[in-house]
């Protein structure tokens, strides 16, 4: 068999050892009448591998990866540099698994270390976890996280212009945790999230905002912090687009408690939407409520630097119940390729290709002027809202000819049914934006009929 | 400079921190960013929100830093592709590379989650296919691929019964755990707001029918079961068990961390499963990446499919579609679709096994097991003399009279090359270790690992000290958890602080 | 069971040989031969051609086997990925890790050496334009890409001298060597029928134009040389020389293994070179690969264009196709085109760097040989004290005195976690020890080697047997090279014999 | 700079401890002219590594790779697994160079040794050396190691059927080594060598043999073998296709003297015909006159087994212009990627593949029966030569349909004009033959044109 190494001598001398007689036998106490029906009768037979990946590569070229997609809305097409994956992908970090031995895991457990160091740097909060699964993941486990910190409170204001999906996870989680009510608050003309009433602050136990928000526009957290601190509320910050951070004020500048994002724009594929990687940060203080696990520095009897997990009197496998997640199998491997990524970039590199970002995606904006106009006025980093006439069957236009205009928000907003999300990262050159341009400009002259395809 | 055996042990490389590497100025890869127009950060982002600490404390590398510091790095992890790695209840087995591969195919690398449906045919298919042969090998009719690991499986299924109990009027408040279950078992339950009622099993390892009924009631939402248990063991009375809990109004909830051992052998939809989790990254050999990612996608019965997480994978003409139509769907529990570069394997491991080569899985997975579990037998007390199946479970009840414990052997084992098995769980067995050796070792490789074991044992009658004081021949010696706990160092902070 | 100290040292764990692990009837990757009909082999083979040992002393092993024999022995290395391999001569730079990615690419990969130029017009547009590339570089008009390493270069080029002089009438019997020649060079010209003249260089370590002068005479059908030289100085008479070889008849060959130090500071062409072979797994970064493959292209001038391999590749309407049609050509040296693979990766170097960066690679090649020079200056005595360019070489006159050789300095480095310098070479030089950092040494690792000799110096003086019976911090001691020699032992041996 | 580190601080720093102003003043030296005219004017700027990948993808993709090929000749299409290249490329093998320190270089070592053993098993010979350029240059090696081992001897003997720039390699290789002729052993109807008289061989230092030959068809190396030796000569087999060895007859039990082969068939991917590896055997007795590395087992200080170059005075950095070859760099990794793929397979998965593709090209053969005949009535293994009216033309039709039909031989064999030289490995499929028949058949019955487009 493919993978399983025995010869038939070798099981014959096994089961002798054993002291059965078939391999059969090693299974007799299963109630037969279990055993009758197990059988995989409905999966088909195996390939060798060559057959295997002929029919994968089959269903890889059903998918189109070739077209031009202006999509974000929470996964960015970004150049992840060829030694990333070389060198996350190596066996010895792909094949280990928690480093439950730290004297032989020393290699996860220090990336994971810089990785946490690194991590806290690019959002300037104090500390850092290992990883959680997903930005949406996280910011639900901040709000966890938060009605610990602030146990009484029986609000939760989340921003509507927080990523809907981000939205959605927390209510999940927060179904069945008596006694809390999910608040959604509203954003202005600017797109940004109108600050709360102190009244409703001083019930809540948070406020969450995306950072920047579903719309690309840059939240205010500084003047966010201070309101919500005035009623000794958290504030937690969500970055969906981690890669805007080397240009905005950090979410520890700004007084952010809890700050959260998704990794995957920093060296991830975007791979249908995951693996990503769930980045989570607070302050100091809060450490024994972190979810998630925790590396830390110590020494070997022979007062030899050297990593292991730590304060694990959190987690799930000693305090069961009572821990402050569930988590277990993290995104590991996910956050040795982050750091790799953010190592070979580095402080100069994620600038400047931050600043690519950004310049392309303002010049794409400038480009479409003729063909829509920005929603909002706030700023924004390398994703915006584009309104224009007609715009979901200008946007199925385009995709007929090979091209994803963003997103349509009509499904996630009601009230934005004419906009699409566009953006634009340094995969996006002139030419690209050029056809983009062209195929919704198109229609610009022809008259605006009812009722698109959807 | 240091005196070199310190700082070259046996060709293994010293290695820095990557900040340590840093040189104020120097960076790795980088691009242009005047290669389009546009207008510059400072013009379009007013400096209230823009960032004032240059990046501090991010590395300043170059290309062959980075390189050198990640390669020497990985060779300080033992790994499944370098030595036995019995980790009991963690199954790792041999993670094909084909499987990675064919993952970082641009065609399923690339693909962005957000394209129209008819741009995803393909993963979407295969997602399709991998559904039914969870089907196939769970024997329940519902699936959702988008739990991330198996404890987001728990908490997938768990808010599942919640959704199903509050749908009938009362979402009830107590779920009965087995005293041996893995800690996220309770901490999903809790999370779900149930309390917990730790179900203790007999002498042999075994839930009794009449245990658990004690236990019952109509406040009891569910029983989440791991079968075969954490000790190896099938709950051989789980048919009768499974009707108890349903008598009660309740669902059974299986824990499918241990699915390699049923394989051809039992369905936990034939033994009374409402809802699974799978472990993907644990059955069908997606590698365990250091701690991850994995998948955890969850199987259920009929009963529970109209909660099944939004959006559902549904038929839409010759192809696939998202559905959100689902009004008791109990939502989203994570971003997008899944760990779906990990459903990329698990099903690239799947077609490529088959239906045999499944079923000779679980077989050889068993007769590894019990193979340990015969040689070692006479050198270890078993936890319990119980039939088991993949795994096998030990105690250091005899061992402690030589004053070594679980823990000093697993150190000692790391000594002999292997990494060691899982110690201290299940809780319920004192100085547990818990091995599970996985199908895809061969009788050479457990011949030396039981010789390792063997030779420990006797070590700790002979040269207690030895053992006590290992390991000795790794790259760091045995480390000070109780120094990293009581003072955390959670980070390196560059010497001129950034962010004030 | 061994004493574990002896069977893993600090991480690096033992692996014995492949056949060593196998067991009668184990497979790892197979197919099923009969997936399509045909007939057997005994059914179209004649008994007496049939094979007849079922490939005895071929590995028995599963996949993970392979995984794990591979990868545990991949860590017995070191590589420059890991760490400083200042091996002179060889020009051990980084190798950036997207050449490789690139060259995986199918559309280079899968392709077919025998498909139609119209369905390569790829593969050949890039060795058109890495043709140009090494133009420029060198300064000469006519390229071959064929030779598959330096010495492969070395013998298409003099066998073009050959077919040159031939061609005038008589083919001439002697080449000119200077004494420091790296050992392909003589080796290469008495391949192709010449005796070789050894010229020593003056106590500077430059050739002479009188030494030359006198060598040279009508029978001398070329003079090879390599600039800068194996010590690493730049022959600053070469152009008189070459006037003095051209004025004898004969032509200038100059070995270009060297071309990092020239890039932006001096052309072979414009030396008077008439024919040079690039090394590109040296100067444009291909990785060595433990000894290849490499790539030998080699330049000439339009004396020497006729004689170029065939085929060549011509312009073909808008396109690129190759052509025989060159009547006075030595010939292929070498299947098909070529190592492509590798030109592949010469031309992502070559394209990433341009014009900027290669200059900028040959500036601090030289910068930081000179910066180790400048440093160990004092730690050792130069060979020469002349100026040098990419490399430097000293000396161990006066180590010796402490009993301590270059032999031992380089065994002793590896336990500082280097590679050693090249020991021996060139020899002109008394226990030479030839260093060659390259440009992509960061300061700080260059500050690490030279505190690492420095110690060793010092240890040598202190402690001397420390380093005389180095290495001691590497996988295995100081091997036994005589009795390799002595009783060769070259493969290993099935228990019961294959063939008889 | 992309791959060099300095920052100008550092490099201000190092020009103080050298002592000079600027890094000009390193090169001053240089004679001025020189330097004057060195600028690389004419190369392009550089790229980054997004832009470079994005040229050498355009680049890739005007290669067509998608199409069917019955091309052998040489170099053959085969299944590689994935896990031969992911092992052979890990940066310590690759990024390695020859094992000039053996104790910090056992991996490549025992790697080169394991082949050596893996090689001799599978030509059946007594020794393998750690490699050669290619199978042309190893036969080319061949012949003038048999020149070494039979020094009187004037003539050089090459059949015909031997791979034509196999050949021509060795007519290279052999200009200028005073007193040798190359002649020309023809073939039979077979396909086979017509073996030549005693009296040719009785001056002649080898016989070379195609091992299957060009044509495909394997021929009697155990008669050939008796009658050279007759005479005192050697007698040399070079084998193109190496999978097909797992089937035939050995080198060493038929009594060659020395056996060389191109390696592609295992493990190696075509790329455009390089790199490949030249597979050197021989009798143990010739072994100091074997060009090329050689690793031998040897013992540490603490009689620990290891492995270390050996027999180095053979070589040119020893021996010099008396050195048994030039080869220095040779092609290492290659060698490691094939005992990989010998590993992986083994004796059992050799076996398989290599009925796989003998089963294949008799189906093939025998699918074309009615478009064409073969020309030889000789065994033959994955490769066979078809003759069929206007085959030139006719191939030219194949192609058209997106299918290389083979091989045309006449350009190579003039008597071949009507011939082509076809292959089928494991990578065709039914399917694929289907297609070929089809495109080859399709003018069959359309009336034979006189002069085809070449
Ligand atoms: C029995 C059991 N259940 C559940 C889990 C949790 O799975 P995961 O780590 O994928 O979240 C584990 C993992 O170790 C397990 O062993
Ligand atoms: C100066 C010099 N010339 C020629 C060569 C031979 O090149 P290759 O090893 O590629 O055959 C070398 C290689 O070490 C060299 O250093």
């Amino acid at each position: 068999m493919r993978y399983t190494p025995h010869t038939p001598a070798e099981i014959t001398a096994m089961l002798e050892a054993i002291g059965v007689e078939s391999v059969a036998a090693l299974v007799a106490h299963v109630p037969a009448e279990l055993r009758a029906r197990a059988g995989l009768t409905t999966l088909p037979a195996g390939l060798d591998e060559r057959a295997m990946r002929t029919e994968l590569a089959e269903l890889a070229a059903r998918n189109r990866t070739d077209a031009v997609a202006f999509l974000g809305a929470g996964a960015y097409p970004h150049f992840i540099p060829a030694a990333v994956e070389q060198l996350a992908g190596r066996a010895e970090f792909a094949t280990a698994y928690t480093p439950y031995q730290p004297e032989v895991s020393q290699g996860t457990l220090q990336a994971s270390f810089e990785f946490q160091s690194a991590i806290a740097a690019l959002l300037g909060m104090e500390v850092a976890n290992a990883g959680m699964y997903d930005g949406a993941t996280a910011t639900a486990e901040a709000v966890l996280m938060s009605q610990r910190l602030k146990p009484g409170r029986p609000l939760v204001l989340v921003a509507r212009a927080l990523h809907p999906q981000y939205r959605e996870v927390i209510a999940t989680y927060l179904e069945g945790i008596a006694n809390v009510e999910l608040v959604e608050v509203p954003f202005g003309t600017d797109g940004a999230t109108v600050l709360p009433a102190p009244d409703l602050l001083a019930r809540a136990s948070c406020l969450v905002l995306g950072y920047p928000n579903f719309f690309g526009v840059v939240e205010d957290l500084t003047r966010a912090a201070d309101a919500v601190h005035a009623e000794d509320c958290l504030l937690v910050s969500a970055t969906a687009e981690t890669l805007a951070l080397p240009l905005l004020k950090t979410p520890g500048a700004a007084g952010v408690d809890i700050a959260v994002a998704e990794g995957q724009s920093l060296g991830l594929s975007l791979a249908y939407g995951g693996p990503g990687l769930g980045l989570f940060t607070s302050r100091e203080r809060f450490v024994r409520n972190l979810p998630g696990r925790l590396v830390g520095e110590t020494v070997d009897v022979n007062g030899r630097r050297g990593y292991v997990l730590t304060l694990a009197t959190r987690e799930q496998h000693i305090r069961r119940e009572r821990a402050t997640s569930n988590i277990c199998t993290n995104q590991g491997l996910c956050a040795v390729q982050v750091v790799v990524y953010l190592s070979l970039l580095g402080r100069h590199g994620l600038a400047a290709v931050a600043e690519r970002n950004l310049r392309g995606a303002h010049l794409l904006a400038e480009r479409l002027r003729g063909v829509g106009s920005l929603r909002f006025s706030g700023p924004y980093f390398n994703e915006f809202v584009l309104t224009l006439p007609d715009a979901r069957r200008r946007w199925q236009h385009a995709l007929a000819s090979g091209i994803v205009a963003g997103l349509p928000l009509g499904d996630a907003y009601p009230d934005l049914e004419d906009a699409l999300l566009v953006c634009a990262t340094e995969l996006h050159d002139e030419a690209a934006m050029d056809r983009l341009v062209a195929a919704l400009g198109a229609e610009a002259s022809a008259p605006p009929a009812r009722a698109g395809a959807r | 400079m240091t005196a070199p055996t310190a700082v070259l042990r046996a060709g293994t490389l010293p290695e820095p921190l990557i900040f340590e590497r840093s040189t104020p100025g120097r960076t790795g890869a980088t691009c242009d960013p005047t290669e389009v127009g546009g207008p510059a950060p400072a013009d379009v982002l007013p400096a209230a929100l823009r960032r004032e600490d240059g990046l501090a404390g991010l590395p300043e590398v170059s290309e062959l830093d980075v390189v050198r510091h990640f390669t020497r790095l990985s060779q300080w992890n033992l790994s499944a592709a370098t030595t036995l790695y019995p980790l009991g209840s963690c199954t790792m087995k041999y993670n094909p590379i084909v499987n990675e591969a064919v993952a970082r195919m641009p065609g399923f690398a690339s693909l962005h989650p957000l394209v129209p449906d008819a741009w995803a045919q393909g993963t979407l298919e295969l997602m399709a296919r991998l559904a039914d042969f969870l089907r196939a090998v769970s024997g329940l009719p519902g699936i959702s691929l988008q739990p991330a690991a198996g404890a987001h499986g728990e908490l997938t299924g768990m808010k599942m019964v919640r959704a199903y109990h509050t749908d009938r009027g009362n979402p009830r408040n107590r779920v009965l755990i087995p005293a041996s279950a893995h800690g996220t078992n309770p901490a999903s339950a809790a999370l779900c707001g149930y309390s917990v009622t730790e179900i203790p099993a007999n002498d042999a390892g075994i839930l009794e029918v009449e245990t658990v009924k004690k236990h019952l009631g109509d406040d009891v939402a569910a029983m989440m079961i791991t079968n075969p248990n954490t000790i190896g063991v099938f709950e051989r009375n789980i048919q009768v068990i499974a009707g108890a809990i349903h008598e009660a109004g309740a669902l059974l909830y299986c824990d499918g961390a241990n699915m390699n051992a049923l394989m051809g052998v039992a369905k936990p939809g034939d033994m009374g499963a409402d809802v699974l989790q799978f472990n993907l990254h644990k059955t069908f050999s997606t590698p365990h990446g250091g701690g991850g990612p994995g998948a955890g996608p969850v199987a259920v019965s009929e009963l529970l499919e109209p909660y099944l997480p939004t959006p559902r994978l549904v038929r839409d003409g010759d192809g696939w579609g998202w559905s959100e139509d689902f009004p008791k769907a109990i939502g989203r529990v994570r971003s997008f679709h899944g760990n779906v570069g990990m459903l990329v394997r698990a099903y690239c491991y799947m077609r490529t096994l088959g239906a045999e080569g499944l079923t000779d899985v679980t077989a050889m997975a068993i007769l590894n097991a019990s193979y340990i579990r015969a040689r070692l037998g006479g050198v270890l007390p078993l936890a319990f003399e119980t039939e088991s199946l993949h795994e096998c479970v030990f105690t250091d009840r005899e061992l402690e009279k030589t004053g070594v414990h679980t823990l000093d052997l697993a150190k000692r084992l790391l000594d002999y090359g292997f990494f060691a098995p899982t110690i201290y769980f299940p809780l319920v067995v004192p100085g547990a270790i818990m091995i599970e050796p996985t199908e895809t070792e061969s009788k050479q490789t457990l011949d030396e690992f039981i010789a390792a074991v063997t030779a420990i044992v006797a070590e700790a009658r002979e040269t207690p000290d030895v053992v006590k004081e290992a390991p000795h021949a790794t790259f760091v010696g045995r480390l000070d958890e109780t120094r990293a706990a009581r003072r955390p160092v959670l980070r390196w902070k560059p010497p001129a602080p950034a962010n004030d």
